[in-house]
């Protein structure tokens, strides 16, 4: 079995490889600048977060790519477009918070240290995935690495992400689980018993919806009669926001607001991401349903470009350096991708291995 | 040559066949409504109802939240008031997202308090399309279990269309388990007349004299694939397709056991707690005198299903392993 | 088999039998007082709902009775200081209209035409009650008379009202469906997507908590982190409402309002009935979880009591008047249980019928 | 006599051996917590936890709110955290609302992504009591057919501590059956010391050397009891007690029904699907050669559990159903 492949041994970043053995996932050093942004992130940090955007772009267009030449089997979900949020929260929380994701989160996966090279034999069904080949795509997970493996069944993992909270509060552990699900998702009676639990119990939990305006085909409107799903928080008594979810920086703050605020004994929050899908809702979705002119407007707000912009703007990169990142990233891919084809697929009779636990660890 | 490209124009999928049982049953019946995620604009995961908003409204073909006990819920009592929903799950794993609903509402009703729930719920189950753990499961056996309910599960574009409108105009809820792998797999020429397949009648797909092979779903065409090769060797298979879960066909599947005095079960759910167990637990019981062999069970190991390749063609049964439980049967 | 026992029989109301061959359920006499009451209640609907409180009264009490004798056997759950929930809602309804109703609405069912004597035989396990003994207590239901049979499994029959809403708006009728579960029950996935469903359709449903503060021995506290379960409504972006539901005529009047805004055409409300549960859970329950204190100044508000009072400040009836309803739902009560206990009981084989309809008709 | 005394005070219920193990093993392990509705300040609705929040505080026995699906689901996230979780469903029945977190995210976890999941949930289940058909059911059989979960459902004092040790401290979900109606009903002398059933084990409470009676839960008593009726007509079972359905003891049933040639499968759960099938299917297929008589089955009919005492008389397995049984077997 070839060793799992390393994502960032390069220079650019490499003290934030995600990877679990380093605490903090984000640096210690001071801001450096007066702005409000710059008040409340390092610029590191930034710089970071703008990274695993272009690394969370890069690797998921590849995996477009493969899907389209058929070289991927089975359903391919990307965050095409919706990048900033799964980048932004998992860049707020500490390394010991566990993160039970939403399908569109790739951007937490990569921050907690899956590498591109995992994750593409994931899709590839390989022996060197995270599942071993049991399961495919997004449908992840490593304890270890504190990412809880997503279930098909839509806000099924709330409850779970309410669990593990509660499992830090019974212990007494100063540790945040953060969870969330899709516009779609709020609608199901799951969503709605996690938030509760986590409110009555003042759960040390944060739970967001990643509003992209439609679940599959169905609009928002035909989903709910609220215009602002953050509206649903306020059944639990559980404060809410609502968060620009193209802004990475807008995402990485409202998040640390809530972390904190669980972490403090302060209960759960409720974060409503703003954003849009802007591919279809798996690869082989031409999503005609949605009016290209709203396509259009949010293309603009695209969460690269966003973040490129404030980078300018703060003198933290330009041009060049953006290019040298996507460079980086493109290479930290196809890297990935060779170790993720040289693989081994796994053998049949493993089909049998796993059903039941020998042991149960403590995390 | 005529009279050919004729015929091979009326060639239907198994998916088209379903798709003609709904928008057939909803112009003859306008009870009829269908609900379900994406079923709308979108026309379906798998394009089964395209085209049905345009021509019915979106009053009879209802896009719903996405929140299966809330819809199954809902198909309940609109079918109590006398409509005739028929619902659609985008995956037939997400019905255990409406399980409490389905065995304790719908499936309990007509015996606690004499309320009649009419409905359908359509399942798009079973592998053999890299959908992994939560895309390819065969969820019947959960509710095999469940008195109140039917069952069906058609293998063929014929039964699929007869089963459904059998399904729909049945006063019982109803579930109703299509195959993912067939939609476009397979095609027949349907009777041009208005016809149903009875809910409770298996089918004899091959007649044979040496062993019965009973399954269902996708794995009749395995076992009919089996039975040829078979006959190469001499072995003559009887592959009966049960159709109907729920009520089973016991008097097919018995005649034809006493007639072949063999039996193997073979289907694509899990092995235990499977359909085949409760098919073996009824020969070994009723048919006892009549067996010249243990009963067999083909089936998937007692796992999830695999999402990569190798693993999941290890999973499914196969043609060969029919061959050989048939072969040591035989030789029995 | 017993002809099915006549509750209503005598003078005092005769034309209010909850038979639904009469329509509607309430008389159409002009209100008969320029008082705020007075002027949307007639003084007939009043005194109907009295008689409706008393008779629940007196056969749930008597139901008590015989459970503590041993005579029933198996859950009692009454609605004890509860009855003007069930009586004021059933009563502005129409007769058409449907009711799915909670598990403590005995007045529901007897102004739908259930007699007391069905309801003891039901209680009884006897073949004459409405699920010929294959339910027992309030497990019991009759479309003939718009009444959904109550399922345990609290909640699950929200959905199920929304689609009998669902079906009165696909075939263009004007009825309505009014349901409700515990402050307990509000807390299941069900009671989220039914409220959600009803929303996004705009369904002619009134969904209700029956808000005693309770859910078994678990306190309002432990079960939500708001103070007014009507808050649930905003999540839905669902109207709603906080009645005393105590007081008859509140709600009857707010379900009133309600139930005209459904048919309509303006969608579904949710109302909150604001009251206390005076039994424990089930009669087995000495709820000694339960402040004294509370109960104590809850009995002071007894719905019956102030039903008395008002119709005295209205003038529409006085001591020898109440006294007299007394007197007559005591001699229905008996006459129901003579009804009950003459009943036979099913015999065995009956087990096996009825797993499946062999028809389905409308309603 | 004094000793004899001391040995009557020493007696414990059913009921109380389930409580005895979970405050045992509350107090040996602080990762084991309580979940349910009722269990904390009023100590359960069957009473089994009373004293228990008390003892244990209010974060280790919680109170939740109704909300079946929810707390299952916290469950399943706290003991991935490494917690042991131990939820209490009030009455088995209610199971069905949480089947869709059991099936779909405790079972397939560990399987998938390798995420132990060491919890059980307790399920006061079966009839005999009044309840109805919402208060009495079988719930087993639905989740017998899900692999990754284990499934317990003990019948003695003895075996109810033993096993609920043993499901705590196993690192799998565990579906720990336990029957209302032996709650009370049933006592005896349990070891003052530590001990654990094993899950896995079938236990023969009766030897015997002609038919096999195999079986779980209340229905062990009763099979006890037509034994010693049987005995005295001169035919002798072995009452073999599956204890653990998953998984399933093959071993220890193989070896009965070989030394018997003949078996008998009784359950409470309804007949169609119940475990007694896959059982049937496991000894027409491993143990043909051995069968002397048809594999017979007794269980409920194919309904829900009806509440009225004659009705529900009918419906539940009878001494009489069983000695038919074994004397048509005997003569076979
Ligand atoms: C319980 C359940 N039902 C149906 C599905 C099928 N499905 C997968 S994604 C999806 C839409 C999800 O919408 P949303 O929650 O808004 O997330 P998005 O894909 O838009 O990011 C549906 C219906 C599912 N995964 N789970
Ligand atoms: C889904 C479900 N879980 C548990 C129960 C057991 N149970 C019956 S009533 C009850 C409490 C109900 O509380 P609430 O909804 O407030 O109604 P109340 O009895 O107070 O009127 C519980 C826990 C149930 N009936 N359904
Ligand atoms: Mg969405
Ligand atoms: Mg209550």
């Amino acid at each position: 079995m070839p060793a799992v492949q390393e994502q960032s041994a390069g220079t650019l970043l490499e003290r934030y490889a995600g990877n679990l053995t380093q605490t903090p996932l984000l640096c210690e050093e001071e801001p450096m600048d007066p702005a409000d942004v710059t008040r409340d992130i390092k610029r590191a940090d930034l710089l970071q977060m703008y990274y695993y955007l272009r690394l969370t772009r890069a690797l998921e267009d590849r995996v477009t790519a493969l899907y389209r030449q058929g070289r991927i089997v089975g359903g391919v979900y990307t965050s095409h477009g919706m990048e900033a949020i799964a980048v932004g929260y998992a860049s707020a929380l500490e390394r010991n918070d566990v993160i039970a994701p939403f399908h569109r989160d790739m951007g937490a996966f990569l921050i907690r240290g899956f590498t591109p090279g995992e994750v593409l034999a994931q899709y590839l069904g390989k022996r060197t995935g995270p599942t071993k080949g049991k399961d495919g795509n997004v449908h992840m997970g490593d304890l270890k690495r504190g990412m809880i493996g997503f279930v098909s069944h839509l806000a099924d993992n709330l409850p779970v992400a309410t669990g593990v909270a509660l499992a830090f509060k019974i212990r007494g552990e100063r540790r945040v689980a953060f969870t969330g699900t899709g516009d779609g998702g709020t609608s199901r009676g799951d969503f709605h018993e996690a938030m509760n639990f986590a409110a009555v119990r003042k759960l040390p939990v944060v739970l967001f919806c990643n509003n992209n305006q439609y679940a599959y085909s169905t609009p928002q409107r035909l989903q709910m009669a609220i215009h602002d799903v953050v509206d649903r928080a306020k059944a639990y008594g559980m404060p809410g926001e609502i968060v620009d979810g193209n802004d990475v920086a807008a995402v990485y703050l409202a998040s640390k607001r809530a972390i904190e605020l669980a972490r403090a004994g302060g209960g759960p929050t409720f974060l409503e991401f703003k954003t849009m899908r802007m591919h279809g809702h798996s690869e082989h979705d031409p999503a005609k349903y949605v009016p290209r002119k709203l396509l259009e407007e949010w293309k603009k707000k695209d969460p690269i470009l966003k973040a490129e912009q404030l980078l300018v703007q703060l003198g933290y990169g330009d041009d060049a350096y953006f290019h040298e990142v996507g460079e980086r990233v493109k290479k930290e891919v196809e890297a990935g991708l060779e170790f993720a084809e040289q693989s081994p697929l796994p053998e049949g009779p493993e089909v049998l291995e796993g059903v039941f636990a020998e042991k149960a660890d403590s995390y | 040559m005529t009279t050919e490209t004729v015929q091979r124009q009326q060639e239907v999928t198994y998916l088209e066949a379903i798709s003609q049982a709904l928008d057939e049953e909803m112009t003859r019946d306008e009870r009829v409504f269908l609900m379900g995620e994406d079923i709308g604009t979108y026309g379906g995961a798998f394009k089964i109802t395209e085209g049905f908003m345009a021509k019915y409204g979106e009053w009879r073909v209802i896009d719903t939240p996405l929140a299966e006990s809330g819809f199954v819920g809902a198909a309940i009592g609109a079918a109590m008031m006398g409509l005739r929903p028929v619902v659609e799950m985008q995956f037939a794993d997400f019905i255990s997202c409406a399980f409490d609903q389905i065995t304790e509402v719908a499936a309990k009703n007509h015996y606690r308090w004499g309320a009649a729930v009419p409905m359908v719920i359509r399942a798009p189950f079973g592998g053999g399309v890299h959908g992994g753990p939560f895309h390819s499961e065969c969820p019947e056996g959960w509710f095999f279990h469940s008195p109140g309910l039917k069952i069906v599960a058609p293998s063929t574009p014929y039964d699929a269309k007869g089963l459904l409108k059998a399904a729909i105009r049945d006063p019982n809820p109803v579930l109703y388990f299509e195959h993912k792998f067939l939609y476009r797999r397979i095609k027949a020429v349907l009777p041009s007349e208005d016809y149903i397949v009875p809910i409770g009648k298996a089918d004899v797909k091959r007649a044979g004299n040496d062993i019965s092979l009973i399954t269902y779903g996708a794995m009749v065409h395995l076992a009919l694939e089996a039975a040829e090769l078979l006959a190469q060797e001499g072995i003559d298979l009887e592959v009966v397709d049960l159709r109907t879960l729920i009520p089973l066909d016991k008097d097919r599947v018995y005649e034809s056991v006493r007639k072949t005095s063999k039996a193997i079960l073979l289907h694509e759910d899990n092995k235990t707690g499977g359909i085949g167990a409760e098919i073996a637990a009824l020969l070994a019981e009723d048919c006892f005198d009549h067996l010249d062999g243990p009963v067999l069970r083909i089936a998937p190991p007692d796992t999830p299903v695999p999402f990569s390749t190798p693993l999941e063609e290890y999973f499914r049964p196969k043609v060969s392993d029919i061959a050989t439980a048939a072969r040591k049967l035989a030789a029995y």
